[in-house]
């Protein structure tokens, strides 16, 4: 029985094969940031941040990461950084969220440093990107006030002669961060603020979260002072800008961690027995793994539709950063519940791994709006572009 | 078709609010963490008020000590008594599964001996059963027993188990060893009764995902019993396991609350980035709609079981449906609830994150729920094979020596 | 691993276990109708049906119908039926669902019979209800105008003067019935209307459908006269009111094709073999019918409490009969495309059963309304259920 | 990462070009039902003038008849042709899948022979794999070729194929039969070619649920073939068929459009209860928004594939993903679709409901699609045990004698 070759969709996307794929270059940066964070960022050294109540971050990492000029990758040399794409930045993502880093990376590369490029005036990019490719300088994106998505309309914090007053809950990375970027409101009007958290008038309040390997606050602003980025009333479609570059980095840390997810799934499922046989030899055991990379496939392969997307700064990126995040959302979340059910009952233990993998997966949905968000946002571009057709 | 009780089951209801009424606590005790943990004094005080006055063990015979009364008078006193705030039942498991196992194989000194106390909730039992080679696959046990050299008779236990609920408190346990290696799996096994003090046993509780320790790992070092301990014959283990295992289905097929009601109100509470509640969106109604019915459907299960039990009738493994359901909708309901909170779901403070927090404890819980009792795998196995007849799994471990069946190791 | 007794909905809902079952005499009665369907319902009769392109019914399976008083069953025996309840109605539906029965018992017992019993004048009841006990009547339920739900805003049909003139399509049963129940316009206000339709001005064409084993019609009315059934402007409440019951019923007629689903599935895994087994020996097919198992269980138990809620008319019927239809949908529908799945290529010939269940599991879905239609009113119900406690 | 042509192939794609906008056809014809059936005329002129062109069979080695080109360029011809309505391809599996068998293992005359007609589609070819006893299971045929007793040194062959696609306007097909059922079941096997034009083959066509009729059975009473038509050495046909089946996959992978676009107008034309249109509705946004991520995954997929194509990689079994994810995306969108038109969505008559058409179509094809050319069940053994690596199902089919193993019969 062979397939008839008719299907459904009669209006046939072009196919675009030539080179899809990363460069030599990329790939052995990718394996060189695989070496880097097998020896320094062991899940031991994920679990010290997790088990130890005053610990948020591992600063160590943060530090020897710095060193790797992971940091500085995507930002140009004049500004102190190495001047590389953005694809460079995929590659160490993936292997950040393979490793669960128990670092402010995303907060600062991808949020800070990006807006700060996007929108930010020479004077801003002169000082914030060089001490960011430094490691001195670590971002939070400070938009949420309370439960429930994003809306322009619930934002209170206000900014009133170039001073912040309001409270923003939770900040990923607001215990840690050097700098926030504020959505408050000026004369009416939403914008988007740089804020040095060192100055007085800033109450941190470190959160509890569902993931303790990551840093989360609550944090409280009185008058301090707060400088616009971009142009007033742009505030809202700024955040959607970054948080669209955002979602493609993030979706590789997702993918990353799905792919471990899988991996640790796999190897326990070949070392397990049950009933006289490896559990990996159950077509119920064999399944759940195909249908993990399935997703994972469906994931990676939407993370480099992203990345194209993000590198050449196409017009694209608004939905292929929603396919991304959605996908990769998707298929960590999968991967992570379903690899703790591979392993049974050692896998619900804290000693395991498995659980590290389950935290982070909620943490990175919902740390850029949770993917509901974003199926809103895909669907509404889609049709604009229907529309347009 | 009614819901209406017979004459004879009113009359018992009548009977059982009117002492409720009249002896239930009023609220509960501080320091009952609602896992049969912490201070277990109130739930052994109400226990032993229970069984005073006949309504502990209503379905025992009464040789037992027992009432001799039908699973219906059971599941009355039950529905009545939830109606208060009572502590919470650490003799669930012992009074569920062990001591009928022991009362159903061992000889008459020893019934008369843990039958009354366990019943006024003097000693607790747990059950030992699941090792680390071996978490689904009981009859997998490794730990294993040998003759005393002796010549006295006795037993020595050596080896490991875990999984074990309530070890930390428990007086009393079952556990199931190998006696013989050499006979193929199923056949080289016994059951005994142990002392939980005894010092040849080491217990160390299991730190969860969730952040509880409600399981413990248990571990056997030349651990002395008498052959008098013995449950049922010498090689006859798994057979008795299977009378306290049928048990244990009956009793988790029960647990299937589901947090449908809670998040329609979190979904009410919660607002959209258009300003509206939640509730409103289509997405979020289909979901609550599909988790209602499913749990609805639990519940209807259910009483369709009990129906069938208050006809005299056995409910059979269908009842494993119920947990196979139940957990997948918990994990899903409390996912969906935490992301319907965007950003602010990841906050793990109940002061801060009201609406959270129950949903936050059922989202780490739920992939627990999905394994012990039987993993989501094991009991769709059960419901195919047991429920509609299919044929079981290849087996690679049957008709050969037990230390001949493949580890991997 | 034993369960904690500790489950998130701690509001426990009272059990209400003592009698949720058939009686002895009701089951009695459904070993007959499965008697008496597997004598004159094979699915040879059924395939008749499907297969003559002039046919859209079988007219002497609903003579014998009609000779075992099943059209009567809940009619009072004052109005010529046998005067039993609505529980007997459950049993034979399940039995007719089970047999894919090409007969418009649905549109004539369930929605005519139940309309008329509601809201029928004793005039209005005098004069159908003998005739549907008797075989002589067939109704159809006429509210759809076009694609999507039903709402008040979009019927166009209008009665002025006793006269009813618009269309209605499609009209499940519309080509065979006698009497069409018509939701129509009315002074600016809907109304339901009883329609002769043997009466001059109706023009019927009908129509094909994903099932071709039942009728369906366009029905254009010009000035027919319609009487109406209830109060003016209760046209709305009324459909709705007749829609819970038919909705019990269907659930059942589903729940009986999702069982014989399931029984087709099971036999011809347990006698196909693959690569030298039976394939009912593979987890695979093993866990994809224990969900069709556990599915038909939800459905089942969802009918049985919709079952009580219409027979004893509980308050709770809007919330039950919208429950047993989700539950029932959702599990016809997963067992008749997972048996054809279960049967591979043969599965998917015309000349194997399969696809009868599956085309009547998309026809019983849709002739009520589409689950999401029903999914949102029991949403609403329970909002306001939630509201009031 | 870039989406642009090397030089090389941009001059390809030019000279692509050029030839199809002076030589395309410019509207479909009418006879042509889209399955390769109807009347073939129309496609089988298209063939030839892509052959005389150098268009076809591009990848093929050049002594084939073939270009020996790459499969990109044949990918950027694909790409280009698609522009066009040409007709439908009755030679997708002959070229795909047959003759390239045929190629592999004939001798030089018989190539010569079948190759050149073949590439100018004068002839077409059918593969006759699956039997009624197995149809996943290829390699359990029952279709038996023994010596003819004359000592001509030919074979008679007897049995039955099932889901021949293109049987009935088939010249010749490729065809396993078991020509020793006292080897075990993958030894046995032999492949040879036929005519499909034998009087002792008879073709019947089956009537498919969704109301085609694209597949055929196939009887052989008594064909007789010369031993010269056997591909491969006897009792090598499970070999040779691999290399077919391989062929197959690579084609079913491609067939993965879904329909996103269609349900977002379906949804934008077609008002809820409250009179908006759905396409505003929250549930209807989620699906289709996981819908067409998961259509985008499948194309990038194939991106990431055509890249390691270009780079001289060989694409494994991965690319059965492309079914699994496609087939139930196409049931449930079908589904969903329909269901989104309430009452109205039972109607097929494609005058009445424009928007339904399309999607019942599909709702009754997904069924097929989920079976066809490997289970969904199938191809996710593939997966776990081909890109995994996770160990085979136990097979009890393996190292018996084939009339041995055991059939339920």
């Amino acid at each position: 029985m062979v397939l008839p070759n008719r299907m459904p969709d009669r209006r046939r996307e072009a196919c675009e094969p030539m080179n899809f794929d990363f460069s030599e270059d990329q790939k052995f940066l990718k394996n060189e940031a695989r070496r880097f964070l097998e020896a320094n960022c062991p899940t031991s050294r994920v679990r010290k941040v997790l088990d130890d109540p005053a610990a948020t971050w591992d600063p160590d990492l943060w530090k020897a990461v710095a060193g790797q000029g992971w940091l500085g990758a995507a930002i140009p040399e004049e500004h102190g950084g190495l001047g590389l794409g953005r694809l460079e930045l995929c590659v160490i993502a993936e292997e950040l969220g393979r490793a669960v880093a128990p670092i402010p990376f995303a907060s600062t590369v991808y949020v800070l440093a990006e807006a700060v490029m996007l929108a930010g005036s020479e004077a801003q990019k002169s000082a914030v990107l060089p001490r960011i490719a430094a490691g001195e300088v670590i971002g939070a994106l400070a938009t949420s006030e309370g439960p429930g998505a994003l809306s322009g309309t619930s934002i209170r914090a206000t900014v009133e002669g170039g001073r912040l007053s309001g409270t923003k809950i939770p900040v990923t990375d607001g215990g840690i961060a050097t700098h926030a970027l504020v959505l408050a409101r000026e004369g009416g009007q939403l914008g988007l603020f740089l804020v040095d958290l060192s100055a007085a008038g800033v109450i941190r309040e470190t959160l509890s979260t569902l993931d303790p390997s990551r840093d989360a606050a609550r944090l409280v602003f009185d008058k301090v002072p707060a400088e616009r980025l971009g142009g007033a009333g742009e505030g809202l479609a700024l955040v959607e800008q970054v948080l669209d570059r955002a979602a493609v980095l993030l979706a590789f840390e997702q993918t990353g961690g799905a792919d471990r997810a899988l991996e640790m799934a796999k190897d326990y499922a070949l070392e397990r027995f049950a009933f006289g046989r490896a559990i990996a030899s159950y077509q119920a055991i064999k399944h759940k793994l195909a249908d993990m990379y399935v997703k994972n496939e469906l994931a990676r392969s939407n993370a480099y539709y992203g990345a194209w997307a993000l590198n050449t700064n196409a017009p694209e990126l608004p939905v292929a950063a929603s396919a991304a995040r959605i996908a990769a959302s998707e298929a960590y979340w999968f991967g992570s519940k379903e690899n703790i059910q591979t392993h049974g009952g050692i896998g619900f233990t804290w000693a395991v791994d498995c659980h590290l993998h389950y935290r982070r997966s909620r943490q990175l949905s919902l740390v850029a709006g949770a993917p509901r968000v974003w199926k809103d946002r895909l669907v509404s571009h889609l049709e604009r572009r229907n529309a347009a057709a | 078709m009614d819901f209406n009780d017979t004459p004879q089951e009113a009359a018992y209801r009548q009977k059982v609010r009117t002492w409720l009424e009249a002896n239930a606590p009023r609220s509960r005790d501080a320091n009952d963490d609602g896992e049969g943990g912490g201070d277990l004094s109130a739930a052994r005080a109400w226990q032993a008020k229970k069984a005073a006055a006949g309504f502990a063990c209503i379905t025992w015979p009464k040789e037992w000590g027992g009432q001799g009364g039908t699973p219906i008078d059971s599941v009355i006193f039950g529905e009545e008594e939830a109606r208060y705030p009572i502590p919470s039942n650490p003799f669930q498991i012992g009074l569920g599964m062990c001591v009928p196992t022991v009362m159903n194989f061992a000889d008459p000194g020893t019934k008369d001996r843990f039958g009354p106390p366990a019943i006024r909730g003097e000693e607790i039992w747990c059950q030992l059963f699941s090792e680390p080679s071996g978490g689904s696959d009981v009859a997998a046990a490794r730990t294993r027993a040998e003759k005393a050299a002796d010549g006295s008779g006795d037993w020595i236990i050596n080896g490991q188990k875990v999984w074990t609920t309530g070890a930390q408190f428990s007086d009393f346990g079952i556990v199931i060893v190998r006696t013989d290696p050499n006979l193929p799996k199923h056949k080289g096994l016994t059951m005994f009764w142990v002392d939980m003090k005894d010092p040849g046993i080491e217990i160390r509780p299991i730190h969860q995902m969730s952040g509880g320790s409600g399981f413990n790992e248990v571990f056997f070092a030349d651990v002395r019993v008498k052959d008098s301990q013995r449950l049922g014959g010498v090689g006859d283990g798994w057979k008795v396991s299977l009378v306290t295992l049928m048990n244990e289905r009956l009793a988790v097929g029960g647990a299937t609350g589901t947090g449908w009601s809670q998040f329609l109100e979190a979904a009410r509470d919660t607002t959209g980035s258009d300003g509206a509640p939640l509730l409103q969106e289509s997405s979020v109604r289909e979901k609550l709609a599909d988790w209602y019915v499913q749990s609805e459907g639990l519940r209807h299960a259910r009483n369709r079981t009990m129906t069938a039990l208050s006809k005299g009738q056995t409910p059979g493994p269908e009842s494993s449906i119920g947990k196979v359901v139940a957990a997948t909708l918990m994990q899903d309901l409390a996912n969906e609830a935490v992301e319907m909170l965007d950003q602010y779901g990841i906050i793990n403070d109940p002061d801060l994150a009201p609406l959270s927090g129950g949903f936050h404890g059922s989202l780490m819980m739920a992939p627990g729920l999905r394994i012990a009792g039987g993993t989501d795998e094991i009991l769709r196995n059960i419901i195919a094979e047991r429920v509609l007849g299919l044929p079981g799994d290849i087996r690679l471990d049957k008709d050969v020596a037990f230390k001949d069946v493949p580890t991997g190791r």
